[in-house]
């Protein structure tokens, strides 16, 4: 028996001993340091050639410029413009992160035909057919989510060529009308449950001149803007009863405590205005359309029908950009017998989730697109919004598809540049370039390709003012919209994670 | 079947009942095992822990611990260093209890910290300005300490000691137990003291914040002073529940009282510290750094009643009771007392860890509460099984109470094997 | 920077005490071993560890103490207290005797040559007779008092003899020959101080007896102590149900 | 990488609470620069990572009387004993001289969490999970600042990657020293309501500076006497009630 148990202790006390003695532990202990720093599955960011890019943010209407900083072609971060005449230099919280949007999940990348994967060109003609079969009292339907483009120009066009064709926009894409705010000059604002400091207009417009108006917010919910207001009235934002009161109160009558307190305020800092479903006509009494720091008439507006008045079960043929209607209103438009929905949207989960065909449209950042005058301004404008990332095979913008239904051998592109063409054609307003935040006026612009080129690498067009007459238009009354279904999984940082709440993506 | 592996000249119950006993600590161990597996497998959102509450259960555990643990420190010190002989007879007792406390809450501790796998980086880029360096430092060496006083009790083991070079070795060993003791002494002084000045130094925590001496905080030399005092209590109340258990008399009657003794001696100027501690702290401390001290108390569960039933019902009436002679010599009483110590140094750790999380400093921020997560209880609940396990192998197969092979036993009826009735000598 | 070098310094110091000690004990266990000092270290380690009743100083027996635990691991020629009581009764320390005990049971008888004889006295010898094996040492090899002399393997008890003397074994026996080595004194001479003799065999032979009836009892009746004392040949035989192994370590010294 | 200051800046912060009106830009920003994932499924506002982060209070008034404010909260950068520096036992929390900035090694810290009990601004977040991006997302990361990995400690460091870069790009320009507003944190860059103002305290001709010495801004918590570098200005008195030193209150009062 030549190994024994005491053989056995010996060798691995002896083991362990010399063990210490090479350099095995300590390379243990170094390459468990290493393990530790480079942790299995964390992704370290790539690095590439940091470019700074500008593009215009297209997730809402308030037409904020954008620097987005870029490793190679990725844009790594958004961040404002400093200087531009709608946005200032700032974004939202959905803007900020807009170049997220890819990374969210539920894209639409294939035309789907009832949930199947189907070419686009199918879809071209069994829609065509469908328009080709309505009849004289059911209606083609487009709903153009961003009204005022170039785009929404192609749809007009198109549904004039068809005996029954209906434009609509929902109603807070052109809350003010033909007019906007002369927010720089306003010094009081009524607001009837608009979030003012929440997701109005563009941020850092509404915030620049906030230390210049006084806030009276008539809302029943204690919401952000109501918690900031410098007067918050506890009152349904749609009761008429109130915006009565206020005005008896503006005329010198009525016993309303809270609406006395309001006029008072009115009263003191003017000019005011009144926003919001509920202001009705608020704005006569207040005088505020028409003159500086009220409601101020631009050139380009264009009404849409709104689709609540379109008759119900009428609509045979609906194609529908993503857009904050509730899919219940747009239901009750639709025919009863084979109506055809056409979704023009990035996201399986919106309206692609009622339609029988969906069309994948690029994300913002993903394709040349446009921004229409930004909301509430007081001047028409435009922005192309250049693309930054690639978009994915498949993926087609609406109104290239609507060109495509309308057998028009344009794209969508060449419609943005008639657009250009026509803006120096006219020779009117200024051109804001975001590298340098210079302005230029467009006849000093060289060409029309020139004025292609500013825009392209991030510009905004702002017409000149229009002369303004003091009128009793009434203010377009409009809902507040629903904050967006989609944003960044960063935007955890704001309830997940810390309890606050997520701003409000609309202007109104 | 293993009475060849046992202590000669004790009795132990039978293998079949010894398994009995350890196989729901065993099957707690390997749930708890698991928990702790997951913890570590899948990251530390197994806990209920968050970022207000950095610290949950298991620094609770490691404080309160090691604070228990501490007996095996100041018994070797009262024994090696002040030659108190009497205290033989639970050194051994002391020392697995202390080795059992420190690598439990080690063991935790490696568990609780975000990356385990980093924990020699103290030694490489030590901030010596942190408590929590001179505790890494400390409880490393003092558990290394622990090891080599535990291996002479385990070479001494039957079967292992009729391996001469185990025996010899362990007589050598032996022979420098009163260095061992020393620098243990020495370690623990410093870390028991750190453990306190852990929280004590947190100037941003006005709750647990407290000036003091040179670098120490009054915490330091509180927790310094109470873990010596709760130390002897715990050995005694384990010396009782394993006498109790086992139904052996494991010492001499003498030894419990003079345990208690050294607790009640020691409580007392440490509910006088404290007392004077706590009105410093209530007068002068909190309110210079804009913190009425009323104001940590309005938040409910944790009203000043914690504050009196720490100093009062926990400190104040065992001290009294383990100093009146008559009171010690009851069991009842004395058991009783040293249960009161643990619980208040137990309580104390609460107050200190947990409390100073729960409570908010920003002036907007809410009070909060926390409740474990299963998987954190399981971890806790596995060092207490390891802690069982260990200690009962060891009291099963170990020399843990010398005199008890010299004490008369009582005759237990299931102790078909051999029963002794040994001669008094 | 001060702060670093105070602490690391202590630090450092306190590991190196850690590591000092612990080198300390191995140096010193490997020194007994080089010193062949492990036999009487092992039992250094091992006396402290029986039971006081085991540890019984040898004048109790003789009635000139009441309660005195020996703290000479059993080696009389250290002690003070041996000392002086026997140079109270000079007659006895003259006296002649042939044979010593010692408190393992084994035996020491010096022959005329000037070797010593080693055989295990009637209760040693009845506990492990037939044993199942035997390891003597090898002649020529050196034995020390207390240390192991020899040992014995009988059902599952490892018994080892603690020697006597210290010294050189020159022969081996075993049961047969009733002695199981002889061994050539150091010194030339026995020094028997340790050793049990004359009076004080009887009262401790009566209470070994004791201590084995109570190992015993258990295990069933003892009919081999109803008469007193009075040996069968192999008392394991009439326990075949005992734990011989306790019961060996019981009177052979073991922990 | 660059050459140290020629004079040491002491960067700070002037935040205006009654301009902001708490849209999370900031944290958004702050996210975006310095690549902190999103949340996972499980996460809560207690478990979240937030190097900036707004908190809601109110004047506790009844409706209508209520009002908000919105206060952001980030690594006060507390330059006297620094809490958190003081306690890390690896010294993986360090003050630069040369910027007054506390900054956080995740590659070297524990994850002991010592230094999140230390901080009296509860502005320090923990790792509890792996970091995870949707598959993709990882391509937007900023490539100026390494990712954490779980189990780390980490917070706000005024944008350290955006210092490095105006640093770097003072030295293409042969400067040592930073211009004014060349280097400016994301959360001071994302806010819409230019409520954050950035800067070196120590010069004192800097907006930052001015603010800081205006009656109306104060430091949450100053007497705890951390000297931290984030001032807070606002003229409502109820803001600065609640937000500048504890009160005896019967409830929370988070808005």
């Amino acid at each position: 028996m030549g190994f024994t148990r005491r053989d056995l202790l010996k060798f691995t006390g002896g083991s362990a001993a010399g063990l210490a003695f090479t350099p095995v532990p300590w390379r243990l202990l170094r390459d468990s340091a290493l393990v530790s720093e480079n942790w299995p599955g964390v992704p370290q960011p790539a690095q590439g050639e940091i470019r700074t890019r500008y593009t215009t943010c297209t997730l809402c209407p308030a037409a904020c410029g954008v620097r987005a900083r870029c490793v190679g072609d990725q844009p790594v971060s958004l961040a404002g413009v400093p200087g531009h005449p709608a946005s200032h230099a700032a974004l939202c919280t959905v803007g900020l992160v807009g170049h997220h949007l890819p990374f969210c999940g539920g894209r639409a990348t294939r035309a789907l035909a009832n949930g199947r994967a189907v070419a686009i060109e199918q879809v071209l003609a069994r829609v065509s057919a469908a328009i080709a079969q309505c009849g004289p009292d059911e209606s083609v339907a487009i709903l153009d989510a961003r009204p005022g483009r170039a785009a929404s120009q192609v749809y007009r066009r198109f549904l004039a060529g068809l005996d029954n064709g209906i434009y609509c926009a929902p109603p807070e894409a052109q809350p003010y009308g033909p007019f906007g705010i002369d927010l720089e000059n306003t010094r009081a604002i009524l607001s009837f449950g608009v979030p003012v400091l929440d997701g109005w207009l563009s941020p850092g417009r509404v915030l620049a001149n906030r230390s210049h108006f006084q806030l009276i917010q008539v809302e029943a919910d204690y919401s952000r803007t109501a918690s900031l207001a410098d007067l918050w009235v506890p009152v349904a934002a749609g009761d008429a009863a109130f915006a009565a009161a206020v005005a008896h109160a503006l005329r010198g009558s009525g016993e309303d405590a809270h609406a006395a307190d309001v006029a008072r305020i009115l009263g003191a800092n003017q000019p005011a205005i009144a926003i919001g479903g509920g202001a009705g006509n608020l704005n006569a009494i207040l005088d505020s359309v028409g003159r500086p720091g009220g409601f101020l008439r631009r050139r380009d507006y264009a009404p849409a029908t709104d689709l609540a008045a379109v008759p119900d079960h009428s609509i045979q043929v609906l194609l529908a950009e993503e857009s904050a209607l509730p899919w219940s209103l747009l239901e009750r438009k639709l025919a009863t017998r084979n109506a055809v929905v056409v979704a023009l949207t990035p996201w399986l989960d919106g309206y692609a989730r009622h339609a029988d065909y969906v069309i994948p449209a690029p994300l913002y950042l993903e394709s040349l697109d446009e921004v229409a005058t930004p909301a509430g301004s007081t001047a028409a404008g435009f922005s192309l919004s250049p693309a930054l990332v690639a978009a994915p095979v498949g993926v087609m913008a609406p109104a290239d598809f609507i060109l495509r239904l309308a057998h028009d051998a344009t794209s969508y592109a060449d419609v943005l540049k008639q657009r250009v063409a026509a803006l120096k054609k006219d020779g009117r307003g200024t051109v804001f370039t975001y590298s340098d935040a210079k302005s230029t006026r467009v006849q000093d612009i060289a060409s029309t390709s020139d004025l292609w080129k500013t825009l392209l690498g991030g510009a905004a067009w702002v017409d000149d003012p229009v002369p303004q007459v003091s009128t009793g238009f009434p203010i377009p009354a409009a809902e507040t919209g629903d904050p967006p279904l989609h944003s960044s999984p960063l935007m955890s940082k704001l309830e997940r994670e810390s309890g606050l709440r997520p701003a409000r993506r609309y202007a109104i | 079947m293993d009475s060849h592996l046992m202590p000669r000249g004790v009795r132990r119950c039978p293998l079949a009942q010894f398994l009995l006993w350890i196989l729901p600590w065993c099957a707690l161990l390997a749930f708890g095992l698991y928990g702790a597996g997951l913890c570590l497998v899948k990251g530390l959102n197994q806990t209920n822990m968050d970022n207000r509450f950095a610290f949950g259960l298991w620094i609770f555990l490691d404080l309160t611990a090691i604070a228990l643990g501490a007996g095996a420190f100041f018994t070797g010190f009262l024994l090696y260093i002040l030659k108190k002989s009497e205290l033989k007879a639970v050194i051994n007792s002391a020392v697995v209890i202390g080795f059992i406390c420190y690598s439990g809450a080690v063991a935790a501790l490696l568990v609780d910290v975000g990356q385990p796998l980093r924990f020699w980086f103290t030694f490489w880029h030590p901030n010596v300005h942190s408590m929590l360096t001179e505790i890494t430092f400390c409880i490393t060496c003092y558990l290394t300490v622990l090891c080599i006083e535990y291996v002479p009790i385990v070479l001494k083991n039957r079967k292992l000691r009729q391996i001469p070079s185990f025996l010899v070795f362990e007589f050598e060993l032996h022979k420098s137990m009163p260095v061992l003791a020393g620098v243990g002494t020495f370690l623990s002084f410093f870390h028991q003291g750190s453990l306190g000045g852990l929280y004590g130094v947190l100037r941003g925590r006005p709750f647990a914040f407290r000036e003091g001496f040179a670098i120490w905080p009054s915490t330091f030399f509180l927790f310094l002073l109470s873990a010596a005092a709760a130390g002897p209590a715990f050995i005694l109340l384990t010396t009782w529940v394993v006498s109790k258990i086992s139904g052996k008399q494991l010492v001499r009657a003498a030894v419990l009282p003079l345990l208690g003794r050294i607790s009640g001696v020691l409580l007392i100027p440490y509910v006088l510290l404290k007392s004077v501690d706590t009105l410093v702290w209530i007068d002068r401390t909190a309110p210079a750094r804009g913190f009425a001290a009323h104001q940590f108390f309005i938040w409910k569960p944790f009203g000043a009643w914690m504050l009196f039933a720490e100093i009062l019902l926990f400190g104040l009436l065992p001290a009294l009771i383990l100093l009146r002679r008559h009171l010690r010599q009851s069991t009842g009483w004395l058991v009783s007392a040293a249960v009161l110590v643990c619980l208040g140094v137990t309580l104390n750790r609460f107050v200190l860890t947990l409390q100073t999380l729960s409570l908010p400093t920003l002036p907007f921020d809410a009070f909060l509460t926390y409740m474990p997560s299963w998987q954190e209880t399981a971890t806790f609940l596995a060092v207490v099984a390891y802690g069982v396990l260990i200690y009962s192998f060891s009291f099963r197969y170990l020399t843990l109470f010398p005199e008890e092979k010299d004490l008369p036993q009582p005759v237990r009826s299931h102790e078909t094997e051999r029963v002794v009735m040994e001669p008094v000598c | 920077m001060l702060g670093h070098v105070v602490f690391l310094g202590i630090f450092y110091i306190v590991l190196l005490v850690i590591v000092g000690t612990l080198s300390a004990s191995v140096f010193r266990a490997a020194r007994d071993f080089r010193e062949h000092r492990e036999e009487a270290t092992c039992w250094q380690a091992t006396f402290p560890d029986l039971p006081a009743r085991e540890r019984v100083c040898r004048h109790v027996f003789t009635g000139e103490f009441k309660h005195r635990i020996c703290d000479q691991a059993f080696d009389c020629r250290q002690c003070q207290q041996h000392a002086a009581l026997v140079a109270k009764r000079p007659a006895d320390a003259a006296a002649q005797v042939d044979r010593y005990y010692h408190r393992g049971h084994a035996w020491a008888q010096p022959e005329p040559d000037g070797t010593v004889t080693i055989g295990l006295d009637p209760l040693g010898a009845a506990l492990v007779a037939h044993p199942d094996s035997i390891e003597l040492p090898a002649v020529g090899s050196h034995i020390q008092v207390n240390g192991a002399a020899w040992h014995l393997h009988k059902r599952g008890a490892d018994v080892r003899i603690l020697s006597p003397v210290d010294g050189e074994v020159v022969a081996t026996g075993g049961p047969e020959e009733r002695w199981f080595l002889k061994v050539k004194p150091d010194g030339g001479k026995l020094d028997a101080r340790h050793l049990l003799r004359g009076a004080e065999i009887r009262p401790w032979m009566t209470r070994e007896m004791e201590r084995l009836h109570s190992a015993l009892a258990p295990a069933g009746q003892a009919p081999t102590m109803a008469d007193g004392g009075v040996m069968v040949d192999d008392i394991a035989a009439g326990y075949p149900e005992a734990d011989w192994e306790s019961i060996c370590g019981e009177i052979f010294l073991q922990a | 990488m660059s050459a140290t200051q020629t004079k040491p800046a002491r960067y700070g912060m002037a935040i205006d609470l009654d301009r902001c009106t708490g849209c999370g830009a900031c944290m958004i920003g702050c996210a975006v620069e310095n690549n902190v994932p999103p949340a996972r499924p499980e996460a809560t506002p207690r478990t979240g990572i937030t190097w900036m982060r707004v908190y809601q209070i109110s004047n506790g008034a009844p409706f209508p009387d209520r009002r908000a404010a919105f206060i952001p909260i980030l690594c006060q950068q507390c330059g006297n004993e620094t809490p958190c520096a003081a306690v890390c036992p690896q010294e993986a929390v360090e003050v630069d001289p040369a910027t007054g900035i506390v900054d956080q090694m995740p590659q070297r810290c524990l994850g002991c969490r010592y230094c999140m009990a230390a901080c009296p601004y509860h502005a320090r977040y923990f790792n509890w999970w792996d970091p995870q991006w949707p598959p993709g997302m990882e391509r937007t990361l900023n490539p100026d600042v390494a990712t954490r990995m779980r189990g780390v400690v980490e917070k706000c460091n005024f944008c350290h990657g955006r210092l490095h870069a105006a640093r770097t790009h003072a030295a293409t320009e042969g400067r040592r020293d930073l211009l004014p507003g060349e280097y400016v944190p994301a959360c001071a860059e994302a806010c819409p309501a230019e409520a954050i103002v950035f800067g070196d305290l120590n010069d004192a001709a800097s907006e930052v500076a001015k603010l800081a010495r205006d009656g109306h801004s104060f430091r949450i918590l100053e007497r705890l006497g951390t000297d931290s570098k984030i001032y807070y200005r606002t003229a409502r008195a109820w803001v600065r009630a609640a937000a500048e030193e504890p009160a005896a209150r019967k409830e929370n009062d988070r808005g």
